[in-house]
């Protein structure tokens, strides 16, 4: 039998991939995205063995929650859905769990917090700051748990911003940024207004659709929650143009994520703007190599240009 | 999507199916009105101590290492067999399924025990069901073994008959079977014996923290099989990862070795829930 | 050197396959997608030699349009954008191709028009009724000219009603179809509001996103309207998921459209609710055969079901 | 994504490469002003008559087939020649593009010339351009061949001295250069010999047509490579469909036999232009 080999992955070490991120400095671009592996310090420190740059926890809200019955998460032929429907421990669990992962590990971590109300937000942010994550994502864009949570409250510009004035009022001098959902129409005017209202960050894109898969002898949908967010190479070109759309619009940061499990993946998003490159569902479609193989592909690519940075490559695909 | 793995028995590698497919229950044995053996058809192999997700439409999908499968899926005639005890709703509607009736798998998931000579096999309760499926591929491989297999009480036994035609004793809380109290108290002895090159676990987790220290007292590897609560089994949610180095029972697991488990901090503590909290309410 | 084996193919015939879409008879479920292909007369009957139940025509405007500069098709790794920006020869033009497909083929033929405004709608409608098309698709949800035409107005739920009202009146007792976005936040309600303003049926789903792909050498995007909309395999779990939900909400049939191109695919749609099968990337997918093979794939099924027809399947995978 | 075809070169399947590759203009030889070869990097194979789409970022993406390719792609010190005329926006920009600089390039696209012992080839203004690989590749195969070249003056005819060292003759319009009228004048002498197993022609339509009739007179197998306006140039959009059978230039041609042509009703009238509107003001 041939078991996994385990960690520790050697990683990639090249100077020229730093990268700075409301202030936050990064080894590499790479950030593992919200919900994969992130559900407690020594799960999120796998991906800092890995190799990523930073990690995000898991989205968590006031309240633990056990999330849909499984199946949650199906591959399909080009990606995975999956409506894992936010299972988390809760904001006061997270704290501690990100607290640790500080106390044991070097690189940056970015909390993920959801609310069921605009206050809400606030207050999972006030919680989950006492554990001074190096910075707060805001998940205004989960598309799980619409029909108990309402219509996701990142399609609206103006709920969006407040949403960002409650969140930076109770995160004490963390940065924030606002993950953004690809369903939105004119996701760069919501971006604007998210920088407007003082966000420091945007993270975009989350999950697309929602989509749907039916299993034709059983005759029915394969998730439990019938609908789930579509994420891996399906959606790649849609988090690019997102990204693109962003970048023409605001000056702070952008982490883009949607698709990447290969550095000419991470070249797109990079070109059109992004400053972080989040990868979650790479993790599946490229293996345990991905943070490695993403950021040995920008080195190259780097060698081959004669350049010392990324700085030249952002948004650069802009004219 | 698939990863390419290898499967012990074939020699090639093998998919990993993601996503789940359909499969007739060809047949149901019933060894109590709660604890039940589901002969399933089998789209793709399984190792012995990797495991499946058993998706029960509209109930939910739960993680299961085989009890027995038979190798000729390729001719489409293999069979997987899973022995399950009802213990909440999952099981509960498991054991309402009737031969005919179809349900979802998907797998083979995760690192299953490798096969080798002189192994001691230790089970208990409901770990007894895989190390069925070791032994019977320890059996055609020529590879001689000896088990030693616990349970609450003689109706909790698996498989019985089946190991007594191998080599095998018995241990029982109650003593309504073979001997009183638990399957680890000769470990130490069978140990000393020098006839083992290796042990084989599966059982609660007590039990596999007593065969652990055992074999590092007397210097022979092991195999330990663990559960965990999956959401996706597929090494993505991180749901199923052990505190210290964040291992994946789901991935690097469910049997782990010494390897693996070095720095593990969280061993017999109880489970994190399908929160992903770690409560009293988690059982070990 | 192999050169390509050219029609007739043979197609497939099993009249269990038979569908009826707003009262009009198809050999089998399939429909040739609208931008596929149905350029002329003789390019639509293409399709019809491989195998087509039905052909939908490139959607056509008032005024001849040329479209985007190339490239204004692009494959990526699980699908394809395009962003051909509506190039096409005008309503009148367009009525003269019908007319003539009408006379030199027999199956069912479906025209699609787009206007600049609710009014124009009408206007095309009114022109291409003229050559009597056996249904009049309504593309109300074209992404890739957005820029010049305004938001989509397939977004909106009273404005996509209202323009089903205008060209149902303009349309001559002609079988109306809207053809609906992923893109709008509530697609089962559009649909719904599409049937009460007299809608025969609903074709879902137009292309997703839009997406953008860049070239990380040349460092630009390689469409030359820089975003297109994005189909194929990608997209259909999308495709799926809309389909379910507007299945769930009228009574009308449904073209189900997006990414088919296998039997199973199609499978997928018609568990959600779909009475028709719109193909188009498929036959970039999978080939001229793709039609043959899908309805191939769809007579095995009922074989190994013992079933008599698709009726018992359609939206079975309701509960 | 990519499509198996058959390269008739290589022997093997070649994918085709059906997103643009970035690609260095390695060389421009200038013929003159609005009359220039680009020597490209060769990312993949393309037989003779099979065509490209090649892309000025920011300006368009039009077809072309080589009027030379080196086969040794494989040790990715293949080249691409496209020999093109300035006759509007694209073709102009291109004019301006020079060595060290980056285009895209995607292909091969369509079926090309099948490669017969005892050719003729007839080519007319740039047609001439794809009929050079053409005779390239035959003499690469030992096969014999005639070319007859015909162009408005002596300074539109392509490639002269390359192909005065094999087998041909030249026409011009104005007599400026070789016999004076048109290509096909003595087409029907040529075929009359019966030295000739089959035709090969690229050039205006007026031209293919003449030609197309002079084989049928003489029962000589052709092959016409047709241009139609292009959009997706992979059998999707339907833009370059001929009318009668919707054959498609871009798939089935732009290389087509008697069999393709068998039912097409189009011939010689105008081209549908962008819009797909067949109007006076599309050229032949
Ligand atoms: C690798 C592996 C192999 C297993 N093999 C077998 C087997 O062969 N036979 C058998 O009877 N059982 C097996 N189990 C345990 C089986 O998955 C649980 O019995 C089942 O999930 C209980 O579900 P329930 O709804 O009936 O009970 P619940 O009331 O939901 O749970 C009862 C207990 O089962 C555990 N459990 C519940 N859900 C999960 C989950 N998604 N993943 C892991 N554990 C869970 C929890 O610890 C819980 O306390 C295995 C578990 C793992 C991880
Ligand atoms: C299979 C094929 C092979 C070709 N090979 C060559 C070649 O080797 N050398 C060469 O100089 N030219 C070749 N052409 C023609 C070349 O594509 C046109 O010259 C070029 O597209 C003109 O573009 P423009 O913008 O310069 O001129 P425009 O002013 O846009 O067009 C001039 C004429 O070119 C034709 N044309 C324009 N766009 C297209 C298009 N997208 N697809 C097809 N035709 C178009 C039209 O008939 C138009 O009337 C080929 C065409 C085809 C279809
Ligand atoms: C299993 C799974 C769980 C996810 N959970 C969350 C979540 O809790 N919060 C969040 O903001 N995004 C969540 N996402 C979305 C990802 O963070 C990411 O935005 C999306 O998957 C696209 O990136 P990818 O293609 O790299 O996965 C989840 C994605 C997956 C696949
Ligand atoms: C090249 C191309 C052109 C298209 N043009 C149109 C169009 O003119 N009108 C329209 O309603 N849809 C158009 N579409 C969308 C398709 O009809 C279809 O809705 C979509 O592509 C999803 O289906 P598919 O995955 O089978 O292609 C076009 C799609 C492609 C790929
Ligand atoms: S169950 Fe998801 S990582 Fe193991
Ligand atoms: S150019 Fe699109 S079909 Fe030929």
């Amino acid at each position: 039998m041939s078991r996994g080999t385990l960690l520790p992955k050697s990683g990639h070490h090249d100077r020229r991939l730093e990268v700075s991120i409301a202030g936050i400095p990064l080894r590499n671009p790479t950030v593992l995205a919200s919900g994969i592996l992130g559900m407690s310090a020594s799960s999120a420190g796998l991906a800092v063995a890995l190799g990523a740059g930073a990690v995000t926890f898991k989205s968590c809200g006031l309240e633990p929650r056990k999330g849909h019955p499984c199946p949650a998460v199906v591959p399909f032929e080009h990606g995975l859905l999956n409506a894992v429907g936010l299972s988390n421990p809760g904001a006061e669990q997270m704290a501690r769990e990100i607290a640790d992962f500080r106390q044991r590990f070097q690189i940056p971590v970015f909390a993920s917090i959801f609310g069921k109300t605009v206050a809400e937000f606030g207050q999972v942010a006030e919680i989950i700051s006492k554990a001074r994550p190096h910075l707060i994502e805001v998940n205004v864009s989960c598309p799980n748990v619409e029909s108990e949570l309402g219509t996701p409250f990142g399609l609206d510009g103006a709920v969006t911003a407040e949403i960002t004035r409650v969140v930076k009022r109770a995160s004490e001098g963390i940065p924030v940024a606002i993950k953004l959902s690809p369903q939105a129409h004119g996701i760069g005017r919501i971006a604007r207004a998210c920088q407007d209202a003082g966000a420091d960050a945007i993270t975009a894109i989350n999950t697309v659709g929602p989509g749907m898969v039916i299993d034709p002898v059983l005759r029915r949908p394969i998730l439990s929650n019938r609908v789930g967010g579509v994420s891996g190479g399906a959606v790649l070109p849609i988090a690019v143009r997102c990204v693109y759309e962003i970048a023409s619009q605001v000056t702070i940061p952008i982490i883009g994520t949607g698709g990447v499990s290969r550095a000419d993946h991470a070249l797109q998003l990079i070109l059109a703007g992004a400053t972080g490159i989040g990868i979650g569902t790479g993790l599946h479609e490229a293996g345990d190599g991905v943070f490695t193989d993403v950021c040995q592909g920008l080195s190259d690519y780097l060698d081959r240009n004669g350049l010392d940075n990324l700085d030249k490559l952002r948004g650069a695909a802009h004219d | 999507m698939t990863d390419g793995i290898h499967s012990p028995f074939e020699g090639t590698p093998v998919a990993v199916v993601t996503s789940p497919v359909p499969v007739r229950i060809e047949d149901v044995i019933v060894h109590h009105e709660a604890l039940k053996t589901f002969v399933l058809e089998a789209p793709f192999p399984v190792a012995p101590g990797q495991f499946i997700m058993l998706w029960l439409p509209g109930v939910d999908e739960k993680p299961f290492s085989p009890s027995l499968v038979t190798q000729r899926w390729r001719l489409r005639a293999g069979r997987i067999e899973v022995t399950a005890r009802a213990v909440g709703p999952f099981t509960r509607a498991l054991m309402a399924c009737r031969p005919g009736q179809t349900v979802g798998i998907r797998g083979p998931f995760g690192q299953g025990f490798s096969l080798e000579p002189c192994s001691l096999l230790v089970g208990g309760g409901m770990g007894i069901a895989p190390l069925r499926y070791l032994a019977d591929a320890l059996d055609s491989n020529g590879l001689p073994f000896q088990a030693m297999l616990g349970a609450r009480t003689a109706a909790d036994l698996l498989f019985v008959d089946w190991f007594q035609r191998r080599s095998a004793s018995f241990y029982t809380d109650d003593g309504s079977a073979g001997v009183s109290g638990p399957v680890t108290q000769s470990l130490d002895v069978e140990l000393e014996s020098g006839q083992f090159r290796a042990v084989c676990a599966c059982g609660p987790e007590p039990m596999l923290l007593a065969v652990k220290k055992a074999c590092e007292t007397h210097s022979i590897p092991y195999q330990l099989a663990f559960e965990r609560y999956m959401k996706c089994g597929i090494g993505l949610c991180g749901q199923c990862c052990m505190d210290g180095t964040g291992i994946r029972v789901c991935k690097e697991g469910p049997v782990l070795t010494a390897r693996e488990l070095a720095g593990v901090t969280e061993l017999g503590l109880p489970h994190r829930d399908a929160t992903g909290a770690r409560g009293p309410s988690g059982h070990i």
